[in-house]
């Protein structure tokens, strides 16, 4: 329980909560409100070895993956969907056995969430047995209901070292206000044992209750204001998904590990010292466009 | 004479699984579901529950069918919105009325591999499952799909099969176990699968939960679908042809995407397929 | 799963759906937002028998244990807290055998609910064990945690036939919007066969968007318009808790179970043939003030 | 000079037992809990997660204290708010800091009985513990209280002891169950109760699981707590006379409770006892 009065920090000092080794649960979900700009301080920071957790995952994982420093991957989906397919480093990764493979499903994950939020050591679950994740993940146990006399699954408690998160809106305390699908991440701030977020921006108490308060300031380890913080996924209201700038990405994957380290991390994540250099490597007017989303919502996606 | 391509009669046959009234959701990354819920709560089951991936919003108007699911464009006007755990809890209740599953591999009961190709080790690691793999367990029924039923023949002169005997990894169960445990012995909720839609044909499944070839497209025939088949399968006595959508249906299906993205389910040469309606 | 266009309905064809023997879950605590007049309504159609269950409740569960309906309480709570102390009726049907007290635990309904929502059999929970609630509910088993070796309980999962709410807001459709402490209103929704609601007023449903919406429509059997249904219980912000009622109410109760059918069941319930005309009992001038409420918040209490 | 009442000097004794920093919550029914943890908060624990029993709100600002607790002027300003499964799952997972429950019967080792009178048969229903037979096991720390500890001689001589031997129906755990168990045995998150507040003195809990009597009022002895407590205990070497509030939280818990509601807790003859701080 986190009750310091003023949570804010600088983003270096954000991502010294994490650790080499964590085991890491990152908000957002596919190409939507990823919190990019940690990730990339997380990379330049030299931390390494993670376990990630999570359910519809995209360029977070995959940006991870091609930096070398994810040990396992415990995620039910990492893919560009229909826009641009495969996760390439995050296949490349695997397939060469630098990330081990621990594939889950979304709601087996959120019951192993969720046993963590209500401090029991599983939760039972009707499925996964008879598909082949029971032999994947040994930890699963099974039980005969003494209600029924069914088998169960027991998926084991699952605390995330950090759950790290990109809000919209947050006060000093650290009340968080997240506007659209919220996927997993209030179920991460809750079963994490911390919780650190990046945020658009920081505004009064007053404003913030206006808005709501989706997540309360106590789960809250410390909190980062940086516009944009999100890019190139989207943060709707305030912007939209840079699809240009992943096209670029992933067509820097797909010419080889050693191509998308010299011509992404390079210069995207390695040779930024601050999230402002990468906004200014971006360019103002791409960040306008993206801004101005609603003009011509289509365009977006040409 | 109008024409309606294979990816839109195709779309037309996974909506005609949707019965009216129930709770009906579409995973993300799926523009062919996608479409085919929102054509049928149009037509003939306006009183869904239609939820989308990725956004969890509930009877959404669309601005355009983009191909990342978790944009705002998708959520657009939803009449309210749910969230992971609500949409899976109603699943796993039993209140989820109908899923649709593809796979990289489906075998003749409805078991889905969507995680890895290798058994022993490694070959190619695929996106992952999603929710599929406890949905398969929770959902009452599942439509399955594919729009590359259609083999080719690799360098070595075989045939990568889509529809195949044996799936390398099980993500989401059909109506048998590798172990052989029938669906009705597992503590499920759901049904499972009663359709299996692809670009060549519609299968039912049997009363041993075993894939049976119930329709065919205009310019398909049952060698065609053997040939393309790994498995073997039963022919339904009562085989025919595939209804095709109307004028309507087609118009709506252009204007939902204008991007094209549900084609990129398809190969090019299988978007040369046209059907007279 | 409920899909009907238009969900509206008369009062007594909501209570219908209510079948002598149900098991009955009411939304609201204590003083606030009880669905009273469906209560009332409940009494007059002959509905008995009934099982209830909540966590934190008072005039509503002491009212229907005065008209001889219950059979069975599963109630946490049942008082007047220290405004009028303890639930006469409540106690005195308990004392005589007429209601079996099988009382419950806040969090224990909770995990019994929860596993209805989740269609499982049972939630495992740690507390309980070591107390008289194990003998006093032989339905719960107990297990070894195969993860930790602990002793857990495990709790049935519980769904009742009939979740009866009070909303301040709905459309048509039956989307709902309750304002302030929702207590376990949504888990009732979520967990029972039918949820039947009274609702101060229904709205467009693009004005229900606006104030956001609490419980999506499919979960929503009927619906049925009635201001001041919670009366004498409040519905922040709408009109305040009437303790002056409640008072008499407690009052009637205290003379003893004839006195309280012929002084408080008689002229309230039993004469009332309509919602109307209990309003018309009570009196504008008194629905007014308590609508005033913000003029003079300890005037309420006074 | 000025004076506190009884009252006053056991909310601040029920107030000191709350360290800074971590969730606290009152239940429903509570006055005494309620003001405390307001006084807390005001005074040397400006850092507790306030939670409000009923309304869920944290951090809350109240209008004045109200009789019945769930009301919206006890959740005005509310920093933030939660609901009842969010609660009971902090609790659950062991970040509940301290709970704060009372009942008809109290046993030394701080088993509680708040749901019925009668051993064989029903011979009082009370309300019922809401949420305190979850809580006393997940909740880190307790604060037992009580406002009735005097007894009174009924009809046939008998003293009716709020301070027992045996509770007739455990609604809530202490240090040691009734069939012998020690807390360690169980797997609950929390640590118990460590201290027992009344009217006429302050216990904490020995090694043992014992309430051991560790302070007094400036107007109780020992042999006046022993007449009133049906179990044995022990008198603390460090026994000393309890501290009392000052003038700004005198001033504090009155503005506090308008009302007065929190004396409703109190016998009349004891609302004459006043301190002199």
């Amino acid at each position: 329980m986190y009750t310091a009065t003023d949570k804010r920090c600088t983003l270096s000092e954000l991502i010294s909560h994490l650790k080499t080794g964590d085991c890491l649960a990152i908000g957002g979900g596919l190409s939507c409100r990823e919190p990019m700009a940690a990730l990339r301080e997380l990379i330049r920071a030299g931390i390494s070895d993670l376990t990630v957790i999570g359910s519809a995952h995209g360029i977070d994982v995959d940006m991870l993956c091609g930096a070398g420093v994810v040990a396992i991957s415990g995620e039910s989906y990492v893919g560009f969907e229909h826009d641009f397919g495969m996760a390439i480093n995050f296949r490349r990764a695997c397939e060469s056995g630098q990330v081990q493979a621990r594939d889950n499903c979304c709601y087996t994950l959120v019951q192993q969430l969720r046993a963590a939020i209500m401090g029991l050591p599983f939760m039972p679950i009707r499925s996964v047995q008879g598909t082949s994740f029971m032999a994947l993940h040994s930890e699963y146990k099974t039980m005969i209901c003494p209600f029924t006399g069914d088998e169960l699954v027991l998926v084991p408690a699952l605390s995330p070292d950090v759950a790290l998160l990109h809000a919209h809106y947050a006060d000093n305390h650290g009340n968080l206000y997240i506007e659209g699908a919220p996927v997993a991440d209030m179920l991460f701030a809750k079963a994490a044992k911390k919780t650190l977020v990046t945020v658009e921006k920081i505004i009064s108490h007053a404003e913030l209750v206006q808005k709501g308060i989706t997540i309360p300031y106590f789960y809250v380890t410390a909190l980062c204001e940086l516009p944009f913080g999100a890019h190139p996924t989207s943060c709707y209201p305030l912007y939209a998904y840079d699809r240009k700038h992943t096209q670029h990405y992933h067509h820097c994957a797909k010419q080889g590990a050693a191509s998308f380290q010299a011509d992404y991390l390079q210069p995207f994540v390695y040779d930024c010292a601050s999230h402002d250099d990468y906004l200014a490597r971006v360019g103002a007017s791409r960040l306008s466009e993206l801004q101005n989303w609603q003009h011509d919502w289509l365009r977006c996606y040409e | 004479m109008n024409k309606c391509s294979i990816a839109e009669a195709m779309i037309y046959q996974l909506a005609l699984t949707i019965e009216d009234g129930g709770l009906v959701f579409h995973g993300y990354g799926s523009p062919l579901v996608q479409i085919a819920l929102h054509l049928a709560k149009r037509t003939h089951a306006p009183n869904i529950i239609l939820v989308a991936g990725a956004t969890y919003a509930v009877n959404p108007t669309p601005v355009f069918l983009t191909p990342t699911s978790n944009d705002a464009a998708m959520a657009i006007d939803a009449e309210c919105t749910l969230d992971i755990t609500e949409l899976f809890d109603l699943a796993a209740s039993g209140r989820m009325s109908r899923m649709f599953l593809s796979g990289l591999q489906i075998d003749g009961f409805g078991n889905l591999n969507v995680s890895r190709l290798g058994v022993d080790r490694l070959s190619l690691k695929l996106a992952g499952g999603g929710g599929g793999c406890n949905l398969s367990c929770d959902a009452q029924h599942l439509t399955l799909w594919t729009a590359a039923h259609r083999t080719e023949i690799d360098i070595q002169g075989k045939r990568r099969y889509r529809l195949v005997k044996h799936c390398d990894f099980i993500t989401s169960v059909g109506h048998k176990t590798v172990d052989g445990k029938p669906r009705a012995a597992m503590p499920y909720q759901g049904k499972g699968a009663n359709r299996l839609v692809t670009e060549l044909a519609v299968f039912d499944f049997d009363e041993k939960g075993q894939a049976r070839l119930i329709e065919l497209y205009p310019d398909t025939d049952v060698e065609m679908v053997k040939t393309h088949t790994e498995f073997d399968f039963v022919v339904s006595s009562t085989l025919s042809v595939v209804p095709l959508p109307d004028a309507g249906m087609v118009a709506f299906m252009r204007s939902f995407d204008p991007l094209g993205v549900h084609r990129r389910e398809f190969r090019e040469s299988e978007l040369k397929r046209f059907f007279d309606y």
